[in-house]
């Protein structure tokens, strides 16, 4: 099957680029901030085997550094607006009535902004850091949560085995966790891998255009900033962290569609 | 369908009504005293005054709220800081190019995702279909911020065959179509693809089938029409990618569109344009979601005659 | 066997769904699909509630476990009106009614092993660990399962099985009333006999009430004691349940009867009276007689009056129909 | 039309003979057999009833016949299907496809998904007309009405201009036998066609099934679970269980007199009701 094989290549890019991330400090030949202003723009040598960036500062471990901010970044987010996201469609599409209906308005309004333009708006109002990025692309992730919940907790709570639930006399807190949760989780799962290649585009995202990560840190959005403007004597410096991204996020993708085809066969076809 | 277009119409308003309020908030939630924020501090008594009326901040919040609200419905979008001229002005100058931009980048999607989304479904995990995955996940996977660079080096520096920047003729707008309108290609041919892979398991295919209709109309005729209305919806939250993709696109490539003017607003701590372009973009996303709602009304008849 | 007190009484209860009318047309667009039935069901007995699909039973089933309630109407349990605002009042009242539910597929929660669905009705109710496991084998043995399915997963059951989990289920906590919404309909023939026997003896041994709910005629004449025929929300006809296919005497109730397929080529279908036409979709309700539309014997006051329902012998056989 | 007679027709060629029918489907990675031998004939006129439970493979002979059967599931398919003397085995789809709807109708279970959901009950009719018959839109129109008056259809001309969604389940299962009957096919094949419906609307689609075969003089292939309705509607039956055929005879001597111990059994059941 196509998807399988993919599916473990994923896992271990994934593997790889996070145990980079946390070894950085250690693996790293060379410090991130360790700038040789004399070799700037040195091509792939021996000693530096993807080269230096315009401040002489060799790429592959501004790239393990950088790995540490992309994957971190990713993970919180999603762990946060999933949270965030999981209680309040589940609660939401449980109840109904008005509460429902004040979540979904204030998903309305949310979804009304097109991807990006919130987290532009918000991190250029509180400043350019990463954990105003970080806020920001939380507040907009935990609407794709809520969303996706509260649609399947709408579908799960008209089952027959829930309506069973409702007339064994215990209480709805514990329907919607022993019973409801778990059945959902699965599609749950699959939006969070989704998720965080998202996230890690849309860090990157901010930090290219000078919203996220100030420049000089080693993430890889910021690297490609720096890369643009020495495109055309040294491109290479936006290679590599270009390369970083992509193999990251698509390792993410393949995990998720792995993920969404073994727990739901039904989808296998697509 | 007159009920539907009447809710339809009531939540937008809801809708545009709560996008202002949030970006209104926006300038509120800048961390200390936005005048300092937005002139410097170096900046002289008289500008400080000038803008601090302009932008009403003298005033209590709720009159603000009031003034900027009544400013919008009449089109005044407030003015800008360094230009001084009206916000509404610098946004409908830059508009056409975003358009030209959007409408290049929809135009790739669609010639891209329609061919191969169907192919790969009719041959499921065929050559094509296994390749189009992959290209599909490559065009998911790739940054736009990434994507552009690299075509530059390669059409723009290496082959030479297309310009760099600023905006002209029609091969000024390859580049950053094929830049905004990949990430658009590749989800769109997947949802293609999964939408007529699963109308072909259809009954009613089958059923065509057997009504002994060439198969070339079982799929014209009755699977891709079935296939494609949910995908409307899909085009429909695309869009809402390109617009932000767009933003980014435009720094690449410098094209004067929307998303520079943003992003020097933003730059440039010019916070009523940034307001400005913000809610006008959102409001362009908003108009093009209930316009794609209307379109899969009318088109799925289910909804039609509710 | 003695009926002797009521265990549950519905008076007059109505059900309506508001339609996505959209903000003007709020009020006058909405589905009715319980237009005032009262139903009292003696203890002990097994009370049928016979109908085609869309007549509401399920809806009224659901009404009686507060499920979805009533939009109007009363429902009193052993002679107390049924309220489950508090935790303590709703364990009360599910401790003693029980529901079982049509697809074997879809009542079991599919992450959850059998020991755990089972066991959880008596946790609830805050029995011990040893009790609990005790009571859970008991009910397999009860519905002709043994230890080996505590550790399994609905989907390694079949159709039959899983019903059985589900009835051990319903019946772990020795409720007084069950209400059993089509339980076999989704089964093959082979194991909706055998389930329906266990249901009998199940009855029998902890002297259950039940409310049984089936579109088949032949099953509810088989298996209950008195029947009531429910069509578009209210009750037609109601009679004991031997004398239903015999002594039917509603129009609508004659027409059921009369296209059930015989089984023997013999007795082929020559003409009888066929009922024509159908239950209208948008469920608005006809003038007077929901059936007259349809009926053979209409006459005059059939689509002015709505007949109600009147007792025709002295074994409580009551039909509602302007012709008796 | 007292199924007694014990042969139905004078004329013994049948329009549809089913020789060691054998279809095997590739189920993760291995075959298994679906349809084991299956034979049976068809005469002109005459209603053959299969009857099985679920999962006996009724439902795929039913497909094979008019070899509607995707790949995958399909592995292989082997044995002869011999319609008007042709075996079909041998057509590409290409040369089936003027037969299907023609000569050889088909009713689905399920009138809900068998409808195309986007296009009028009109266009899905007038469609399959003009597809096999050199008619003029106007005339298919007409056709088409007349289609539906004799399938019992009330007010037919405007009824057929609104969707499948907006018909109720005798309504839609009237305009599938009406879509399968427009071209006056030979042979109707209809798989559960009752099941899906309630039993007053299912008394009243069996009843018309019957005056159809009458008026139209076509043999009729009848796939149901219930064998109350095969007792109504069959002259011949074949019983199927897991892909076999267990024991096929004239309606009447398989009810009162059946020979194998499943037929038994089932007619047990059904009798204890």
């Amino acid at each position: 099957m196509f998807q399988s094989k993919w599916t473990y290549i994923g896992a271990v890019i994934i593997a790889v680029f996070a145990l980079a991330a946390i070894f950085a400090p250690w693996l790293a030949p060379y410090n991130p901030y360790d700038m040789r202003l004399a070799e700037q723009l040195s091509l792939p040598t021996l000693e530096h085997f993807m080269g230096q960036d315009a401040n002489g500062v060799d790429i592959f471990s501004r790239l393990m550094h950088g790995a540490r901010i992309s994957l971190s970044v990713g993970v919180i987010v999603v762990l946060i607006s999933g949270t965030i996201g999981i209680t309040m469609g589940l609660v939401s599409g449980y109840y109904g009535g008005w509460p429902d209906t004040i979540l979904m308005r204030l998903v309305d309004i949310l979804m009304a902004f097109p991807g990006l333009l919130l987290a532009i708006a918000l991190v250029s109002v509180l400043g350019p850091n990463i954990l105003n990025v970080v806020i920001a692309l939380t507040v907009l992730g935990w609407v794709s949560f809520a969303r996706l919940v509260r649609g399947q907790v709408l579908s799960v709570k008209e089952r027959e085995y829930i309506q069973a639930a409702r007339t064994s006399g215990q209480s709805d807190a514990r329907i919607m966790v022993v019973h409801i949760f778990p059945n959902i989780l699965s599609p749950v799962i699959v939006q969070a891998t989704f998720s965080v290649a998202g996230v890690i585009i849309a860090e990157s995202s901010l930090s290219f255009l000078g919203l996220g990560a100030p420049p000089g840190t080693p993430s890889w959005g910021a690297m490609l900033s720096e890369g643009k403007q020495v495109i055309l004597e040294a491109p290479h410096v936006s290679i590599f962290p270009g390369l970083a991204i992509m193999l990251v996020v698509m390792a993410f993708n393949f995990l998720g569609d792995g993920l969404r085809d073994r727990f739901d066969p039904k989808s296998t076809i697509n | 369908m007159l009920l539907y277009i009447i809710r339809r119409l009531l939540l937008l308003i809801f809708v545009l009504f709560g996008v202002v309020t949030l970006v209104f908030m926006l300038i509120h939630m800048i961390p200390g005293d936005p005048v300092d924020i937005m002139l410097g501090d170096h900046a002289i008594a008289a500008d400080r005054k000038l803008l601090t009326e302009n932008l009403g901040l003298n005033q209590p919040i709720h009159l603000q709220y009031a003034s900027y609200m009544a400013g919008i419905l009449r089109g005044n979008l407030g003015i800008s800081i360094h230009s001084k001229r009206p916000v509404t002005d610098e946004i409908l100058e830059r508009f056409p190019a975003s358009v030209e931009l959007m409408f290049g980048a929809m135009v790739v999607a669609l010639i891209m995702a329609l061919p191969l989304g169907i192919i790969s479904a009719l041959k499921p995990y065929g050559i094509i279909d296994n390749s189009s995955m992959l290209i599909s996940f490559l065009g998911i996977s790739i940054p736009n911020f990434w994507l552009g660079p690299l075509l530059i080096i390669l059409f723009s520096i290496q082959l030479d065959w297309l310009p760099i920047n600023e905006r002209g003729g029609i091969e000024h707008l390859i580049l950053p179509s094929i830049t905004l309108g990949t990430a658009m290609a590749a989800m769109l041919s997947r949802m293609i693809r999964a939408s007529l892979l699963e109308v072909l398991n259809e009954e009613y295919v089958r059923n065509a089938r057997a009504k002994g209709l060439p198969e070339r109309k079982v799929i014209l005729k009755h699977a891709l029409r079935n296939a494609l209305i949910p995908v409307i919806t899909i085009i429909g939250l695309q869009v809402g990618v390109l617009l932000s993709g767009a933003i980014i696109t435009e720094a690449i490539f410098d094209w004067p569109g929307l998303g520079s003017l943003l992003l020097d607003a933003i730059y440039s701590r010019n916070y009523p344009l940034v307001q400005g372009c913000i809610l006008f973009i959102a409001t362009i996303y908003v108009l093009v979601n209930l316009l794609t709602d209307l379109t899969y009304a009318w088109v799925d008849p289910r909804v039609r005659l509710e | 066997m003695m009926i002797s007190e009521n265990i549950l009484e519905c008076t007059d209860i109505i059900k309506h769904f508001p339609v996505r009318g959209g903000i003007w047309r709020k009020g006058r667009n909405r589905i009715h699909v319980l237009n005032g039935i009262s139903l009292t069901i003696h203890k002990g007995e097994i009370m049928g509630l016979a109908g085609e699909s869309g007549c509401g039973k399920s809806t009224l089933a659901k009404a009686i476990v507060n499920l979805s309630p009533p939009s109007a109407g009363q429902i009193l349990y052993n002679g107390r009106r049924v309220s489950l605002d508090s935790a303590r009042e709703k364990k009360r009242f599910y401790k003693d009614v029980q529901m079982i539910f049509q697809d074997p597929f879809a009542s079991l929660n599919p992450r959850h092993k059998v020991g755990g669905i089972i066991g959880e009705m008596l946790r609830i109710h805050g029995a011990s660990p040893a009790d609990t496991e005790n009571a859970v084998l008991l009910a397999l043995k009860d519905v002709g399962l043994d230890s080996s399915a505590l550790d399994k997963y609905p989907h390694e059951f079949s159709g039959g099985q899983r019903q059985r989990v589900a009835i051990a289920r319903a019946l772990v906590n020795h409720p007084k009333l069950l209400i059993a919404d089509e339980p076999v309909s989704s089964l093959d023939l082979a194991t909706q006999h055998r389930i329906i026997e266990l249901l009998k003896s199940l009855k029998s041994r902890y002297d259950l009430t039940v409310l049984f709910i089936s579109h088949d005629l032949n099953l509810i004449a088989d298996f209950c004691d008195r029947t009531a025929v429910m069509y578009m929300g209210s009750i037609c006809e109601l009679i004991s349940a031997d004398q239903l296919l015999t002594h039917g005497r509603h129009p609508y109730v004659r027409a059921l009867i009369d296209s059930i397929p015989i089984s023997d080529p013999r007795m082929r279908m020559k003409k009888r009276t066929l009922v024509s036409g159908e239950v209208p979709i948008a469920g608005d309700l006809p003038t007077g007689c929901a059936f007259h539309p349809r009926c053979p014997h209409r006459f005059d006051p059939c689509d002015v009056h709505t007949p109600r329902l009147r007792s025709l012998t002295a074994d409580a056989h009551q039909v509602a129909c302007h012709l008796y | 039309m007292t199924p007694t007679t014990p042969e139905k027709t004078d004329t013994p060629t049948p329009i549809l003979v089913v020789k060691d029918l054998n279809v095997v489907f590739r189920v993760k990675h291995h075959a298994v057999p679906i349809i084991k031998n299956i034979s049976f004939n068809l005469f002109p006129k005459q209603t053959l009833g299969i009857v099985g439970e679920s999962g006996s493979g009724k439902s795929v002979t039913a497909l094979s016949v008019m070899k509607l059967i995707d790949t995958p599931p399909l592995l292989h398919m082997t044995g002869q299907i011999l319609f008007q003397g042709r075996d079909l085995m041998t057509l590409s789809n290409r040369q089936m496809q003027p037969l299907r709807g023609k000569e050889l109708g088909f009713i689905f279970q399920e009138p809900m998904t068998a409808l195309n959901p986007v296009l009028t009950i009109k266009d899905q009719l007038v469609e399959m007309i003009r597809n096999h018959l050199k008619v003029t839109r106007r005339e298919a129109v007409d056709r088409a009405v007349s289609l539906l008056t004799e399938v019992g259809m009330p007010n037919p001309g405007q009824r057929m201009r609104n969707y499948p969604h907006q018909l109720s389940g005798g309504m839609r299962q009237r305009a599938m036998i009406a879509m399968a009957l427009s071209c006056n096919p030979k042979v109707l094949i209809a798989d559960e066609p009752t099941t899906a419906l309630d039993v007053t609307i299912q008394a009243q689609v069996l009843e018309l099934f019957r005056t159809l075969q009458e008026e139209r003089q076509m043999s009729l292939l009848f796939i149901s679970h219930d064998l109350r309705v095969i007792a109504e509607i069959a002259d011949q039956v074949m019983v199927m269980r897991d892909g076999k055929n267990i024991e096929s005879a004239n309606v009447d001597r398989l009810f009162h007199s059946p020979i194998r111990a499943y037929t038994r059994e089932l007619l047990g059941l059904i009798r204890y009701q």
